[in-house]
């Protein structure tokens, strides 16, 4: 057991012990408690193995970056024990091993890593290339991470918007007085970290007393504070355009926009290079700390201490104070800094071995942990002096050489940074608009120093917000001393000197790339993968920089960096779906279909009967019931997802010339016409019907996927032109039905106050009036080929027409009939769908609609390129086909394709059988060539065979409109058996 | 274990050569400049020095080798398109494909995975025939299947799609692919490199010399050279150097984003890919779901992420995925697209003679990589357009001409 | 995400708004030849720098012209078309 | 035979059980069966009467008539009888009597006889009233508008985005706050309430019937027979 007795300040909760299980064997912890230092006070150090070489690890910096170090429970996939909070009875075990942590298989991979030197995949596998699925399979074997449950359930989690006037992220030293002089400054102030507690640096390095007790004073100044609200916890993820910042905790992401953001993320402890500096008890020196102050937790027996820094020293005599053996300090500069920890260690006669290195560390059995640590004197040229090496017993290094700025923020929101020479450290330069930097992000090391950065961030966030009482921004002192060395790197003939730990990266792997012409930062990292690990290079990127350097002879600032794009810390999907909203749109008849059994289907947003189901009857004959009902006798089809729309004043018929191919102009009051719309190029893009209510009123329809978009480009137009009418869009106010058959008229009869026969009411008349007590606007419409109605009313009076309809109609059979039967029975009368029976590309006059399209209007959109296009020859046709009425067996579908002479000549649009014509029919878009009636041509169908169609006349059914101008007498005497 | 790698091994020091020089400077003349060192660029120098003996060449690059969307794009190859140019084109791209691993001596990861387009509505069930029936005609194998056969691929997939949009059927394509891009690239620049073209990193192109309707030479941030042929393969930056010359297109740029997960143990072995969800998907061999959607709504000339493109995506990957939802996003990314309004490229010769474009790759210039090279090298050396980009030249649009690829091309990555 | 100031309803994130493309002034097309008029249907500006734009808010429908640097993304004006700077 | 008008979330009331009413010809629930006071609370108010227009003329036009109207854009002002009249933009007005008449039927009427620059809209809306503490919380879960920042004494109309659904919003609760009103397309209606009622459901909240948010105590309502 490694767990110490009660430390000030440790974030465990005694009282509550966790029992939980790691690789099948039981452990405790207590509340508060992290996986890793749960197992780590349990005397655990192998708690993972690497991506590569399945190496043991162990803790490296318990700051969210161990991704060695990650377990799975069955329902979460890579969790990281370094920061995932202990819960009770979990059951814990090591990602990717091959049978378990402690004898995982894949450990064979280290003793061949020689033979899989960095980019060793781009060099082999691919000869004789019919083996290469074979290496792939076992690659794929090998490779990834943890192991995805397939049967977890969807998490939906709730997404929260938030505000504020000053977001700060990170709560060390730096950012805490930045929230307090914000607050103070009258700013609403959001103060997140990462961590469970606030705090930052403060909470493991207390460093001299005065820094922790100012530490209770700021704590306590926070928690006064009403206008700071403080989010633990929960990780800043990433920066977006004008301060829109990604808040991430374990329940849910919150999106909080923000006028202002101080980044004071603080830093990464960057691991040494040295041969073995992956085992498990070669830890930063900070991970040590975080043990050790936060959890009680004694870290390791006896550390070597290899520094770089003043921090290296106080962590030193932390962990003498913890009652850990020091052997020696390995002092990598020719001397340290004086500081009263270094007294101290003097006091207690640590050595200091000044200008020296770590050579490497000597493995234990199985490479579980440190034996031993090899001291060599640092020559001059940056190599180890192996002559005189020394050997230190002990089963822990700490590294404390150094730090990388946690910039990745200030990247996303697009600062510049500089290379700072005295702190060897990248800081920013020019920072975004309204974003401002604090801390040892910034630079400022000294514990007063970084206060004071803190308020002169907030200073400067409280300018840019225009508050009143901004104070003047006070100056900083710029830091003397130098935090990270250099070159904390050693070469070893051995190799295993790691440089980026999520990749198994060594630090020959870097020469070689360089070598093999990679050697511009972006290329090395593309080739070697540095920093795209799980841990995006948070402990391997600066090293990279400085390797690259070193191998370049350039300076640090020469070869630049890369540039870091979200996530801060990957984020899980269920938090970035969150709920998932799906909008749908209804009908008012929404129900009313539900009741008749409709099967719905998708159009759009909307959703509409396709058809309605009775008990076990088939979907086919359904429809067949369907249509045949409206060509014999009676049915309703709610037609409410039409874009509706009305355009008023004295330009209105203007308008509508100016949008469709049509005229409007000499449209009668009282009557409709059919409308088509292209686009500018001339395609064909929507059609409808344009009622005229009055000399400057018009209500027009749409197609269901239109609607939207017809509005929004008419009202531009209408501003670029000026015209003096409004558009007025009643797409959701008012519903539709059409009821339609020989009958629909006798439905109506009963209801309505229309004078409904034809000589009052014609074919293509628009009525206003009641039915059933309603105000119902109908229009004489033909699309399916019968006399019928199509009825607008008030959306919240729908429901009720469309009842007293079905009630009126009863004794006529009526029926209601889905989107598949209209399809065929406008099919019967060859009315195109636009999008089914045209394309991308389809122009009016390919549509065979050229009886549509008025050129010699002064005007409308698209008849420039028509003109241009009527001067080319037709590339394709829009023709009926027909079947011979003998044909049996497979029948075309839409979308097959014409075939002529080998080539394609076209394709199918639309076809169906049609019951009432016993054969058949379909519409093809094909070349010109083969247009002309009763020219027959080849149809490829399923399984490739042809069958002969030929070139007909549309419409197939009722070719003078007959039904549809003059309902028929008496329905009886024109049945048209089922 | 591969030879090649016990020879490795087994040496003591580390043999491998660099696969590209870095030039000291500019030569003042060269029979071919060609702007942008990503796979198209690079692509048309391997051909032009392999195969039409030209090997004095220039390829100029303002950042490094690969850097634009060569290297940012979700790898998909595929030759499932709906317009018969489209379809003879891209399947000459995949031949091509198959066999690149052996031609430069460098593994490419090509991996023929398998690809399925979702339908979710039956309008889309109808474009997946059209443009199966297309591709059979053409010889390319695809096939419209069910439901079941979905299933069989991807078992893992709800195929309710959280019951908004079950899946009707889909588009098979069997050659459908991935491939590690960045090497794409690198085998192209090395063949090119070894066969004497000079590759420029870190060279912008400043100023294109046009004399009588005539290319005749570059300023560079790195000096002026000489040359009658200028291929510009720059995809997002395209209008920039077009402007150079004072030509306009359709060509407007928009980000295409992307992201990528942690990894996991691999599972999904086809590449999914779904218009009405706007998702398309699919696992690389370290194990991450590599994951992209539609384009970005408006004209960005930058490559910034945005955190709704994330959600959107992650929200309709657990439609289909659900037991994801604790898989982690460990980073996002985009690139410029130059989209045309036909979804279909913009190659060949233009009204400045000597001035070859390459352009309009929007979402699909990745599996377009090889038959550019093959094509362009060709158009570049005999100034006259190869037989496989007649449906794809500029002046299309002046004739109302265009080739409809959008059908297949929009979101289908 | 980006915010975009509705001259009307005011700073909105941009999921809001419809982008409505670049703005274009229709040549008279009696007097443009083919090739003018195809030059205007189909060829845009898409060099980077500042931009006019038509944008439209879709809660409240309302056009409106921004004058967007396409390459910094950044708004420097939005305005009711007729209503802006000639 | 059904109700002359029915709501957009009728079918979504029914399966609340509660005790029906009517008003202006819809059927309302006027209490619903164990919904209780609660820091957050959702009722359907589509049934009010209301009456729309737009145009260059409007405003005129509705000052002709001795309708109050608001000066900014997007503004809004109350009328007698707790109706109101909410200005969209620019030039379009939205103008609500409360449960008992008021103007609307009387603009009705007139926006019959057309007049130069109006623009008659027909208001079909799904109007929700939300209120309780709670509803900021609601807010912030479902829409990218700071509404704690807008001091209601402004009497701002927000135009704007909730669950993917255009929507006007502002805040007007028959005297009890923070209360808001919410408008959308009646056919977005029954999803905009089962997905605001999922989430208040969820913070503990939940539908009431009109008796509890009306200032009459939903005594308009003419109670018919539960069925």
């Amino acid at each position: 057991m490694s767990r110490l007795a009660q430390i000030p300040g440790e974030w465990i909760d005694r009282s509550r012990p966790l029992p939980f299980e790691f690789e099948g064997r039981r452990y405790g912890g207590f509340a508060g408690d992290t996986i890793t230092s749960a197992l780590s006070a349990s005397g655990l150090r192998m708690l993972g193995r690497s991506f590569k070489y399945h190496r043991p690890r162990g803790v490296l910096s318990l700051a969210n970056h161990d991704v060695n170090a990650l377990v799975q429970d069955g329902k979460s996939l890579n969790l990281r024990a370094d920061v995932t909070p202990l819960e009770a009875n979990m059951r814990l075990s090591a990602i990717n091993t091959f049978g378990g942590l402690a004898a995982d298989r894949g450990r064979l991979l280290d003793r061949m890593s020689r033979f899989l030197p960095v980019g060793f995949y781009y060099k082999t596998f691919y000869r004789p290339k019919f083996a290469f699925p074979h290496w792939e399979r076992l690659i794929r074997k090998v490779s990834g991470l943890g192991t995805p449950n397939f049967s977890a359930p969807r998490v939906r989690t709730p997404k929260r918007y938030d505000f504020c006037d000053v977001l700060v992220i990170g709560a060390g030293p730096s950012g805490i007085s930045a929230a307090l002089a914000a607050a103070k400054g009258g700013a609403s102030v959001i103060l997140v970290d990462e961590n469970a507690r606030i705090g930052g640096s403060l909470t493991y390095a207390p460093g001299a007393a005065d820094d922790s007790e100012s530490l209770s004073k700021m704590l306590m100044r926070v928690a006064v504070e009403p206008n700071i609200s403080v989010r633990t916890s929960t990780c800043a993820c990433g920066y977006y355009a004008d301060h829109w910042v990604a808040l991430v905790d374990a329940a849910k992401m919150t999106k909080v926009r923000a006028r202002a953001v101080i980044v004071a993320s603080g830093v990464f402890e960057q691991p040494a290079v040295f041969r073995n500096n992956d085992l498990p008890g070669v830890m930063l020196a900070s991970a040590a700390q975080r043990l050790l102050h936060r959890y009680a937790v004694k870290p390791m027996q006896r550390a070597v201490i290899l520094t770089a820094n003043a921090e290296g020293y106080a962590a030193a005599l932390d962990l003498l104070n913890a009652g850990v053996e020091v052997p020696c300090i390995v002092e990598m500069r020719a001397a340290g800094e004086q500081t009263a920890a270094l007294q101290e260690l003097r006091k207690r006669s640590v050595p200091v071995y000044a200008s020296s290195c770590v050579y490497e560390a000597l493995p234990a059995h199985g490479l579980t942990g440190v034996d031993a640590a090899v001291v060599c004197p640092l020559r001059r040229d940056g190599r180890a002096d192996t002559v005189s090496k020394q050997q230190f017993d002990c089963d822990g290094i700490l590294m404390s050489v150094g730090f990388a700025p946690a910039n990745g923020l200030l990247h996303q929101a697009g600062a510049h940074m500089r290379f700072d020479e005295t702190i060897q450290q990248f800081v920013p330069g020019a920072l975004p608009y309204g974003v401002f930097a604090a801390g040892r992000v910034n630079g400022s090391y000294d514990m007063g120093a970084r206060l004071a950065d803190g308020e002169r961030a907030a200073a400067l966030a409280l300018r840019h917000m225009g508050l009143e009482g901004a104070q003047a921004a006070p100056t900083v002192a710029p830091e003397t001393r130098c935090p990270s060395h250099p070159y904390p790197i050693v070469e070893h003939p051995d190799g295993k000197n790691f440089v980026d730990f999520d990749e198994d990266l060594q630090l020959r792997d870097f020469s070689n790339a360089a070598q093999e012409g990679f050697d511009n930062i972006e290329l090395m990292k593309r080739y070697t993968t540095v920093g795209m690990g799980p841990s995006q290079g948070k402990h391997s990127n600066m090293n990279a920089i400085r390797i690259l350097a070193h191998i370049r002879q350039l300076p640090v600032p020469e070869v630049g960096s890369t540039t870091a794009r979200p996530f801060f810390h990957p984020v899980p999907l269920s938090h970035l779906a969150g709920r998932g909203f799906t909008p749908e749109r209804r009908t008012p008849l929404h129900a009313r279909h539900q009741q008749a059994g409709a099967k719905f289907m998708e159009a759009g947003v909307w959703l509409r009967p396709e058809y309605y189901s009775q008990d076990d009857k088939l979907k086919a004959d359904l429809v067949i019931d369907e249509a045949m009902a409206v060509r014999n006798s009676v049915g309703l089809i709610d037609v409410g997802t039409l874009g509706k729309l009305a355009v008023i004043g004295p330009d209105a018929a203007e308008l509508l010339e100016r949008m469709y191919t049509g005229r409007f102009k000499n449209l009668k009051v009282g009557m409709t016409r059919y409308a088509l719309m292209v686009d500018e190029s001339g395609v064909v893009i929507d059609d409808g019907v344009v009622a005229r209510l009055s000399e400057e009123s018009f209500y027009f329809t749409t197609t269901t996927t239109g609607s939207a978009s017809v509005y929004r480009e008419m009202q531009r137009w209408n501003a670029i032109w000026g015209l003096n009418c409004g558009l007025v869009n009643l797409t959701g106010a008012m519903a539709a039905m059409n009821v339609a058959g020989p009958r629909s008229r006798d439905v109506l009869a009963g209801l309505t106050d229309i004078a409904l026969e034809n000589a009052a009411y014609p074919y293509l008349g628009i009525r206003d009036g009641h039915i059933a007590g309603i105000p119902v606007r109908a229009m004489r419409v033909g699309f399916v080929g019968e006399l019928g109605y199509e009825l607008h009313v008030a959306a919240d009076n729908a429901a009720y027409l469309w009842d007293a309809l079905m009630q009126a109609g009863a004794d006529f059979g009526i029926r209601p009939f889905g989107v598949e039967a209209q399809r065929l029975l406008r099919l019967e009368k060859g009315h195109i769908i636009i999008g089914q029976d045209t394309d991308g590309l389809t122009t009016p006059f390919q549509a065979a609609m050229d009886w549509a399209v008025k050129m010699d209007k002064p005007f409308f959109v698209g008849q420039r390129s028509l003109h241009t296009i009527q001067k080319q020859p037709l590339k394709q046709k829009l023709v009926g086909f027909a079947l011979d009425p003998g044909h049996t067996g497979p029948a075309p579908k839409d979308c097959h394709l014409v075939i002529h002479n080998g080539a394609i000549a076209g394709r199918v649009t639309s076809v169906a059988h049609s019951a009432t014509l016993k054969k058949i029919v379909g519409l093809a878009l094909i070349t010109p060539e083969l247009s002309a009636i009763d020219t027959r041509f080849d149809v490829r169908i399923d399984a490739g065979a042809m069958i002969e169609a030929r070139v007909v006349e549309t419409p197939f059914y009722d070719a003078t409109g007959a039904r549809q101008k003059e309902a028929v007498a008496s329905p009886q005497r024109e049945v048209i058996p089922a | 274990m591969p030879l090649r790698l016990l020879q490795m091994g087994l040496r003591r020091e580390y043999r491998e050569p660099r696969m590209f020089r870095q030039p000291e400077k500019l030569k003042p003349t060269y029979d071919v400049a060609i702007i942008g060192a990503g796979g198209h660029g690079l692509a048309s120098a391997y051909y032009l020095a392999r195969d039409h003996g030209i090997t004095n060449i220039a390829v100029l690059e303002k950042g490094y080798i690969g850097g634009g969307n060569t290297g940012r794009n979700t790898t998909i190859i595929r030759s499932n398109y709906l317009t018969p140019e489209g379809v003879a084109f891209y399947d000459e791209s995949v031949r091509l494909w198959q066999d690149l691993s052996q031609d430069f001596d460098l593994n490419l990861f090509y991996s023929t995975r398998g690809h399925y387009t979702l339908a979710h509505t039956d309008s889309a069930l109808r474009t997946m025939r059209w443009r199966a029936e297309v591709n059979k005609h053409l010889g390319v194998d695809s096939e419209l299947v069910g439901p079941d056969a979905v299933k069989r691929a991807c078992p893992q997939m709800d195929l309710t799609c959280g019951g908004h949009a079950p899946v009707m059927g889909a588009l098979f394509h069997r050659p459908g692919a991935i491939a590690r891009h960045d090497a794409v690239a690198w085998g192209y620049g090395r063949g090119a490199d070894r066969r004497g073209v000079e590759i420029h990193q870190k060279t912008e192109v400043l100023g294109i010399e046009v004399e009588g309707g005539q290319v005749t030479g570059l300023r560079t941030s790195r000096g002026n050279i000489s040359t009658r042929k200028v291929l510009c393969a720059v995809a997002g930056s395209t209008p920039r150097m077009l402007d150079l010359v004072g030509m306009r297109t359709p060509i407007t740029i928009h980000p295409l984003q992307a992201m990528v997960t942690e990894p996991m143990k691999p599972w999904l072995d086809p590449i999914i890919v779904s218009g009405s969800l706007h998702v398309y998907v699919s696992q690389s061999a370290r194990g991450e779901l590599v994951m992209g959607a539609s384009l970005d709504p408006y004209e960005l000339h930058s490559t910034r992420s945005t955190l709704d493109f994330t959600e959107g995506l992650a929200s309709h990957m657990l439609e289909m995925f659900p037991f994801l939802s604790s898989a982690k996003i460990n980073r996002q990314w985009a690139g410029m697209a130059d989209m045309t309004p036909d979804f279909a490229p913009i190659m060949g010769k233009t009204p400045v003679q000597g001035f070859y474009l390459d352009a309009g790759w929007g979402t699909w210039g990745f599996k377009a990589t090889p038959v550019c090279g093959k094509t362009m090298s060709h158009t570049v050396a005999n100034d006259d357009d190869h037989p496989l980009i007649k449906g794809f030249t500029l002046d299309r649009f002046a004739n109302y001409a265009l080739t409809g690829e959008k059908g297949a091309a929009s979101v289908g990555h | 995400m980006k915010l975009l100031n509705c001259p009307i309803n005011g700073p909105r994130p941009v999921s809001e708004f419809a982008y409505g493309g670049e703005y274009r002034d229709m040549p008279d097309p009696a007097a443009s030849t083919d090739a003018q008029w195809a030059e205007y249907v189909f060829n845009r500006h898409s060099v980077p720098g500042v931009k006019k734009e038509w944008w439209y808010h879709v809660p409240s429908g309302t056009w409106f012209v921004a004058e967007r640097d396409v390459h910094a993304d950044i708004v420097h004006s939005t305005y009711i078309y007729g209503e802006g700077p000639k | 035979m059904s109700a002359l008008r029915i709501s957009p979330v009728h079918d979504h009331l029914q399966a609340l059980r509660p005790a029906w009413g009517r008003i202006n010809g819809m059927t309302v629930a006027v209490e619903i069966p164990g919904s209780r006071r609660s820091a957050l609370e959702i009722a359907d108010l589509s049934c009010l009467a209301r009456v729309g227009l737009k145009g260059p003329g409007a405003a005129e036009w509705l000052r002709a008539r001795d309708v109050t109207v608001p000066e900014r854009p997007n503004a809004w002002v109350a009328l007698a009888g707790h109706g109101l009249i909410a200005r969209l933009g620019r030039a379009e007005f939205l103008i609500q009597d409360g449960p008992q008449d008021g103007v609307v039927s009387m603009l009705r009427k007139a926006l019959e006889t057309p007049a130069p620059g109006v623009y008659p809209v027909l208001r079909q809306d799904c109007e929700l009233l939300v209120c309780g503490e709670l509803v900021h919380e609601l807010f912030a879960q479902t829409c990218n508008i700071n509404f704690n920042a807008i001091p209601a004494e402004e009497q701002t109309v927000t135009m704007t985005m909730m669950v993917g659904v255009a929507v006007t919003v502002l805040t007007a609760g028959f005297g009890r706050t923070p209360c808001y009103r919410i408008w959308c397309d009646g056919t977005y209606g029954a999803y905009l309430w089962n997905t605001l009622l999922e989430i208040a459901t969820e913070l503990g909240g939940g539908a009431v019937g009109l008796a509890s948010v009306l200032p009459d105590g939903g005594s308009t309502a003419t109670s018919i027979e539960k069925r």
